[in-house]
């Protein structure tokens, strides 16, 4: 078993690099194919992930399975080509964008700091002079206006939380793009899959089960502890 | 080397600075810096900039050149006149609700940074800054002139001002609770 | 001519003046202020003097020469702390690269969120947002502060800046480099 060793990262961009690079390989499908299991892993043993980022490294993992299963099981024609080239390309815009953020730490680094003035030159005398129009009225306005636009950012968290359930679309989504085609290749395959697939069997599996409307799916924790319930209400035809 | 310092000090400044001023501040000796404030005279009259080194008594000042002078009053008029913008607007009231402020505070706020808008409030009188010792910073009021002209005795006077200098919303963002919350998402799929 | 009045009026301000604000105030067209402008910013380059024409976004500003940094830091008694965190500092290379960007596109290319990050910088002063009528949405540029961080005269000074700015370009540099590797193909699954 390959053993994950990724000091700290900073976004789901960055783990897949990270990841990519310990491999020693080029950003390309192959490559993230290659390390979704370490990347699931590592998202699974980072328990620090502040909650308004497990969103998106959810949408990255959810990538990641489309890639690895198009590759390792040709036979089930997964669809998704564009999204998984997608995924390519912003890996190889981000790393891009990464190295010139390594140039950009070393010219700071440098300190070579100007400096502007604070006031204007002392040609220009201090003077009163007050907007016209203002009148308390408006200022009240204004002020209420201040506060509405802080409402959402003191909301912010909340509503990450909301964009981390709607994450469940985005893994239905390609639930749908794999096994509505794949149904019953998959009960053949999971008889003979082993560690190296287990994580995307089993991912892929539950979502069948899903599919079928026998259970109900809850994670509190990504990747940790699914529980599974059947549903007291018989299947859809 | 060193008239390039004085240079950039004389800028800096915005104001005339005394030789000895210059000495203390270059670490050079007066008539080192009597010279290179000399040649910059002379390179900035050749120059035929927008800019002069002008001498008056025993300081230089960079001041703008007499061929533009029309110009440099409009600007200053501008600078402390003209209307107020919808930012700077909003800052002035937040002073006026919530002063005394910090630029800490004003900036949280806000969202944005707020040194030019606080600056081109001061030139116009229309806010103040003290040292505030237990801060170990300036906070910000608006001047009685202001208060005066908005037909006040005091800020108290303004509408809901004990409801709005206290609201809720604002403690909330004061106190940084957005990084703070950590939620505890669960992902539900069904 | 034109020159020599905007000089005079950066140095007058101090702060950083728009194209717009330049324009106002010389009675000149957009073309001929921003070609004043960009005249200014190489001759003072070349003069290696005291001072910088600056250049971030859509404004300029007259600053000190990164030369004299210790003095004019000193004089200014401006803190500067060279802290970003990693994530800030790859926000800030977007920006500084792709500005003017949209929140969105900032979110696409760095996959994560960055309402927070964004708030922080903007409380730094070291990006701005404007609101760009036709995509009706906000859009960011790095501000003069972030430009004096460096000491460049203009973002544009930044290496590789034509590759990394235009996002067409280095999606067909990006595509030529796989399709290269297409041509020479390295297979091997797990």
């Amino acid at each position: 078993m390959h053993q994950v060793k990724i000091s700290s990262f900073e976004g789901p961009l960055d783990l897949l690099l990270q990841l990519i690079e310990q491999e020693e390989m080029d950003i390309s499908q192959i490559s993230m194919a290659h390390v979704t299991e370490q990347y699931l892993r590592a998202l699974e043993a980072a328990d620090d992930i502040p909650a308004d980022e497990l969103a998106d490294f959810l949408v990255i993992a959810a990538k990641l399975l489309l890639i690895k299963s198009r590759i390792l099981l040709p036979q089930l024609q997964v669809e998704g080509a564009e999204e998984a080239t997608e995924l390519e390309r912003q890996l190889k815009i981000f790393k891009e964008y990464l190295e010139a953020s390594r140039g950009i730490a070393k010219i700071i680094h440098k300190r070579r700091f100007t400096f502007g003035r604070g006031k204007p030159a002392m040609v220009i005398e201090e003077e009163f002079s007050p907007p016209k129009s203002l009148t308390v009225a408006t200022m009240r306005e204004l002020f209420l206006g201040v506060l509405r636009d802080i409402e959402p950012i003191i909301a912010l968290p909340k509503t990450v939380m909301e964009r981390t359930v709607s994450i469940a679309e985005k893994i239905e989504a390609i639930r749908a793009l794999i096994l509505d085609q794949a149904i019953i290749s998959f009960q053949s395959v999971m008889g003979s899959a082993k560690s190296r697939t287990d994580v995307i069997i089993s991912f892929l599996a539950v979502l069948e089960l899903v599919k079928q409307r026998t259970v109900m799916v809850t994670q509190n924790v990504l990747f940790q502890d699914i529980s599974i319930k059947r549903l007291d209400t018989p299947p859809e035809a | 080397m060193l008239q390039r310092k004085i240079e950039t000090l004389l800028f800096l400044a915005g104001r005339p600075l005394t030789v000895k001023k210059l000495c203390e501040l270059t670490e050079a000796k007066k008539t080192e810096v009597h010279d290179a404030c000399e040649l910059l005279v002379k390179a900035y009259e050749d120059r035929k900039g927008g800019l002069l080194i002008q001498k008056a008594g025993d300081s230089y000042q960079m001041v703008s050149h007499p061929d533009v002078r029309k110009l440099a009053q409009t600007y200053a008029k501008e600078e402390v006149s003209g209307e107020l913008t919808k930012p700077s607007l909003e800052t002035l009231t937040i002073v006026a609700y919530r002063g005394p402020v910090t630029k800490a505070e004003l900036e949280q706020i806000r969202g944005v940074n707020c040194s030019l808008i606080l600056r081109n409030l001061l030139i116009r009188g229309l806010v103040e800054g003290t040292f505030d010792k237990t801060k170990a910073t300036t906070v910000y009021d608006v001047t009685h002139d202001f208060v005066r002209f908005l037909g006040l005795a005091e800020v108290e006077e303004l509408p809901d001002y004990v409801k709005l200098h206290d609201h809720e919303t604002l403690l909330k963002i004061l106190n940084d609770n957005v990084q703070a919350e950590e939620a505890n998402p669960e992902t539900t799929v069904d």
